[in-house]
């Protein structure tokens, strides 16, 4: 069984490590709605959850001190990088401790300690930076590589075209990580795009590209590896296309009246987290018992999280005119 | 007359001018089965047809473009841009397209387009989805810029809009759509080019468009119980810019409050100061002040948004200014 | 010989009016050359001698209602599309009796007259054109086609992305026609994109392509007549790379470094104009004393528009003020 | 000292700060081996290497993008936008990126990036080759723009703006490449947001910046025969814009004209007019008069240029308007 080969070539802790991010998304994505709901969160609400394989998969195959570039659904990225909950959460709430001080919130997560080059409130907005980014990597010989996450929508983006370009024609070390969820906001992939895999796109650029089950974070974790193997050795970026979904709405105001019950059904019977969960156990990697732990622990992790953000203050009024220029 | 939200009194002028004219058609991001970001073209989708309510692939660049190119061969595109803030993307289709190609081919083709678009603060949305840029296309010539802050208003200058045959910027607020007010059951329009007194005074000037127009007036309530009469103006087109009727009022208080909700330097305030300066420096009694938001980027933090654009209070205290 | 095969299914008469079409592209070159080096054409300068193959059978494929758009090296598509010389060069001048007013010189050269939607200064500006007037082609019924010049150098834009993304998604009649002349400016085309034939791009949106001699009226010719059926059958868009090469610098101030005399002779010796000279001679069409008046009649063609063009008042102050809103 | 052209400047300025810091590299259309559309960047390919000196493909959007990416990460990139007006197609990654991110992201990033470009009419190369379009961007907090007048400033702010940890768009003027002037031997640099009073005077202020500039002085010198002593000032930098000089000047003559190349409304005159108007009303003896470009589109026809711009002429006009 070609599931067991994959889980039999992790250490262990990495694997709970993978199956707890997941869960520590989720649960922050609940959170979040959450705290929309009860308005003490405004402004973006772009929620991961569905999609958690890949941000962790994704990050899971790269290193601390690679750079990733994220998106206007963002949260998962962040986590997934390694961003400290706190300080995310805060971020989410806009408060002086946040990890943007309170000032990007949702649209603008970013952690540079992380390496986390940040969401971005323009769709298709990171492109440009991570082909900068990787360009850093290239000319200061850093052996480092970027991860450039962007939706199905976000590839038909002029952007998108230019910055592959330019990865492809510099041999940069960027890997094109589309999430594909199906939906640009409402749109569908298919009324939007003219191609069915938008993989494909990459031959354009004379790229190689792949296309991974997106809800098998270890799937998506393999195939990023090897881009990122080749990106490393100077032969230029990859595209890697990710199916997955997205589970709630667009953002809080949407009433998903775009796509039919049964569909979002098919999609979460093949959820990434108890899937995981579950292979885990029949792998004997760990029993129910501590998958059921780890769950909670990672709940518990949220709630933490949450509470620090609640107690923490917002930002001071001076902070309004603080960090526009260097 | 009869109530209605803006959001309906713009959907009502879509749906009226697809009615009248088959050239009209509307394009852009998530318009059609999602009824548009803000629920502008609520229902059109399912009335009209995905043929005229087309939902677009979120490419902004070809929106714009595509628009103008359907407008010089003969249709009357109403385009729409999610948020003010994504023109940034379209900007060439903007300015070095849409709003020169009549000149530069001599008269001999025109773009009759709209291009719909919303912005402004209120949701902590932060930095890219809360932005005024309305003064950017001040500085464009060839384009029309409208701005509405009533039901009213909406309805009419997006009619007005469509049926212009110069490509239209009609920027709305995200924080108006919800707001109500009365509109004739009749058509009608609103011109362009056409300030509107929105409350008479004759203290002060207060000039103020879009969300700050209610900001303003609500300001000129309260300065009236202290004695203090404010007539408060709303141009509601940016350009044409009906200098006129703000030249009368100026002409009368000799002092000029102006609000925005865009960032004071470089804004539309600096503009329509020295126009009043050049048109009637000596019927000033005091030097015009502006009232617009700080020269940073819109932060997210419900702490700091509010901080970043102006209050009714910073209206009643530049009008009051005025007087030491 | 499949060259006969293109040249026998012609009528004699646009055969010859092919050949005087690109004899006239070459010579109103040649004198906006000389009034430029008289520098008493000021402005831009692109000129499109050596590519008058793409042009002429470009525009030979599609009817006098169709549409194109054109770029900045704008002028051989205005003659081909029909646009009157006089008009045409006194636009060059910033006459008042240009087909612009004088107002949009070389890189705004338009004839909505005679469908040309337009020259443009800006790289890549005029695809979004293409779509929009493809799209009221469409919307109208008009059975139009609209043919979409582009240089390889504005292929790397990304409005070419969104453009043909959307027309191949809603099939919209759009023909792109790339005309890779092997530099965008200095850069050559290997170092701008990562892909040999640009026309592999069509790849991206599930978008037939075709390769084809850029120095071959009738080749260019017959695959834009196919690419136009499919279009009018409603069967979307299609893509045709000319491979062409333009003979002077980019623009007047163009020492030509980037390349060499050897790579020059080699695309002079394939020059399309003579070269179907005498393809039409040796296919019996013409004699060669006939070609060579049809190569006088164009050269005096040229210097009457020139003439005319010269003898043309500027336009007046007030013009400054006029033609800015309808 | 030595005579150098504004090209040369420039190109000294690139020289040695790439020779400086192996952080500072150059990226842009044709600035290899073509060296650059206005021959700023000859000979830096032969001397630095495809490496540092990189021809990218004509992709806007995302050349800016890239510099912001190589900026964030400990780059110091020069990225050159070969016409003003073609940053209409990068907007976004100018506004939305390059100037916000550090504030959005709580100032834990910084974009150290120069950004060149250069606008203004005098070629006949008609209306989207021709804009001065500097005002649009006084109006995004987070950026530097910078607009040298002489080969002195250009060298001496260039080499600012690269050192600036901040995104600088450094926009230079296609007639000024062949000017001369002088430039001191050693090393040299002109610190952004501190304005120049290129020649001083009694009577009246003209504020007037890059090609502008030239003009003024022009006009100056024939108005002193007239026996008016014209004050010329070169803000150099707008953003930052040192108004202590302007209103140190004002104060004096209480007369102000302000010159500039891009259309009068909208433009970044009446952002000065209105600052001047708030800092000093009471010692404006006369309405501050703007000299601009009309509002419209530059023609091509070489009978209507020079018509759209400001002349000598005109600026002598307005200051002699002063006194009736
Ligand atoms: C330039 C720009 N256009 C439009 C939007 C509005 N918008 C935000 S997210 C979104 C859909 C993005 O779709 P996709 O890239 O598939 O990402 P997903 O939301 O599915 O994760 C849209 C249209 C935006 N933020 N920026
Ligand atoms: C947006 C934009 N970027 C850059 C330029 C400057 N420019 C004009 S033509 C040109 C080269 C275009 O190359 P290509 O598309 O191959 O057309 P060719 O000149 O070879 O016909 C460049 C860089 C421009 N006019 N517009
Ligand atoms: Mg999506
Ligand atoms: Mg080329």
């Amino acid at each position: 069984m070609i599931k067991d080969a994959l889980v039999a070539k992790e250490k262990k802790e990495d694997l709970i490590f993978w199956l707890k991010q997941m869960h520590h998304i989720r649960y922050f994505e609940e959170m979040v709605m959450q705290l929309l709901a009860e308005n003490y969160v405004k402004g973006g609400s772009h929620c991961y959850a569905g999609q958690e394989a890949v941000a962790v998969g994704a990050c899971a195959a790269i290193r601390k001190d690679d750079y990733i570039t994220s998106t206007h659904r963002g949260h998962g990225h962040g986590i997934a990088k390694g961003g400290k909950l706190n300080e995310l959460m805060a971020e989410i709430c806009g408060k002086a401790a946040g990890c943007c001080k309170g000032k990007g919130g949702s649209l603008h997560l970013a952690d540079l300690s992380t390496g986390n080059l940040g969401a971005n409130g323009i769709v298709g907005g990171s492109f440009g930076i991570a082909a900068g980014a990787a360009l850093t990597c290239k000319m200061k010989k850093l052996d480092r590589v970027v991860l450039c996450f962007y939706g199905d929508g976000a590839a038909n983006q002029g952007i998108a075209h230019e910055s592959m370009n330019m990865a492809a024609t510099w041999k940069l070390p960027v890997i094109y990580i589309c999430e594909n969820n199906l939906y640009g906001m409402s749109v569908s992939v298919n009324r939007a795009a003219s191609v069915e895999d938008l993989a494909v796109r990459a031959l354009a650029y004379d790229m190689p590209y792949k296309i991974v089950d997106g809800m098998d974070v270890l799937a998506v974790k393999e195939a990023v590896e090897q881009a990122a193997e080749r990106a490393r050795k100077g032969e230029g970026p990859m595209l890697i296309e990710c199916k997955t979904y997205r589970y709630y709405g667009h953002s809080r105001s949407d009433a998903r009246v775009y796509r039919t019950k049964e569909e979002e059904k098919y999609w979460k019977d093949r959820d990434p987290i108890p899937n995981f969960a579950k292979r885990l156990i029949e792998n004997g990697i760990i029993t129910e018992d501590e998958a059921k732990e780890i769950d909670a622990q990672a709940k518990k992790d949220i709630e933490d999280a949450t509470k620090f953000a609640k107690d923490a203050p917002y930002p001071e009024p001076e902070a309004l005119f603080e960090d526009l220029y260097a | 007359m009869r109530e209605v939200r803006y959001w309906q009194a713009l959907n009502e002028a879509l749906r009226e001018e697809l009615d009248r004219d088959p050239d009209v058609f509307v394009m852009g991001e998530d318009v059609g089965i999602y009824g548009g970001a803000y629920g502008v073209t609520k229902g059109l989708y399912e009335d009209y047809g995905e043929e005229r309510i087309r939902d677009t692939a979120i490419s902004e660049q070809v929106i714009v473009g595509a628009a103008v190119g359907a407008a010089m061969t003969g249709m009357r595109p109403v385009a729409e841009i999610m948020y003010v803030d994504f023109l940034g993307v379209a900007m060439d289709q903007i300015f070095n397209q849409a709003a020169k190609i009549r000149y530069m081919f001599g008269g001999k083709a025109k773009v009759p387009m709209t291009l719909r678009t919303q912005g402004g603060t209120g949701r902590g949305l932060a930095a890219q989805h809360s932005q005024s840029l309305e003064s950017w296309f001040l500085h464009v010539p060839g384009l029309k810029v409208v701005m509405p802050s009533t039901p009213y208003d909406a309805k009419g200058l997006l009619k007005a809009a469509i049926r212009d045959d110069n490509p239209v910027l009609f920027i709305e607020h995200k924080m108006l759509y919800g707001t109500k007010g009365m509109i004739p059951d009749g058509e009608y329009i609103v011109p362009l080019g056409l300030a509107d007194v929105k409350r008479p005074g004759s203290d002060v000037t207060v000039v103020a468009h879009s969300r700050m127009l209610l900001y303003a007036l609500e300001a000129a309530e309260t300065l009236e119980k202290e004695g203090i009469s404010v007539e408060v103006i709303d141009p509601r087109t940016l350009a044409p810019l009906d200098m006129d009727t703000i030249m009368t009022s100026v002409k009368k208080t000799g002092r000029v409050v102006l609000v925005e909700e865009g960032c004071k330097t470089g804004g539309v305030g600096g503009e329509i100061a020295t126009r009043i300066m050049e048109e009637g420096f000596y019927y000033l009694d005091a030097p015009i002040i502006r009232v617009a938001a700080k020269d940073v980027p819109i932060p997210m933090s419900p702490a700091l948004e509010p901080l970043a654009v102006p209050s009714v209070q910073e209206i009643i205290d530049a009008v009051k200014k005025l007087y030491v």
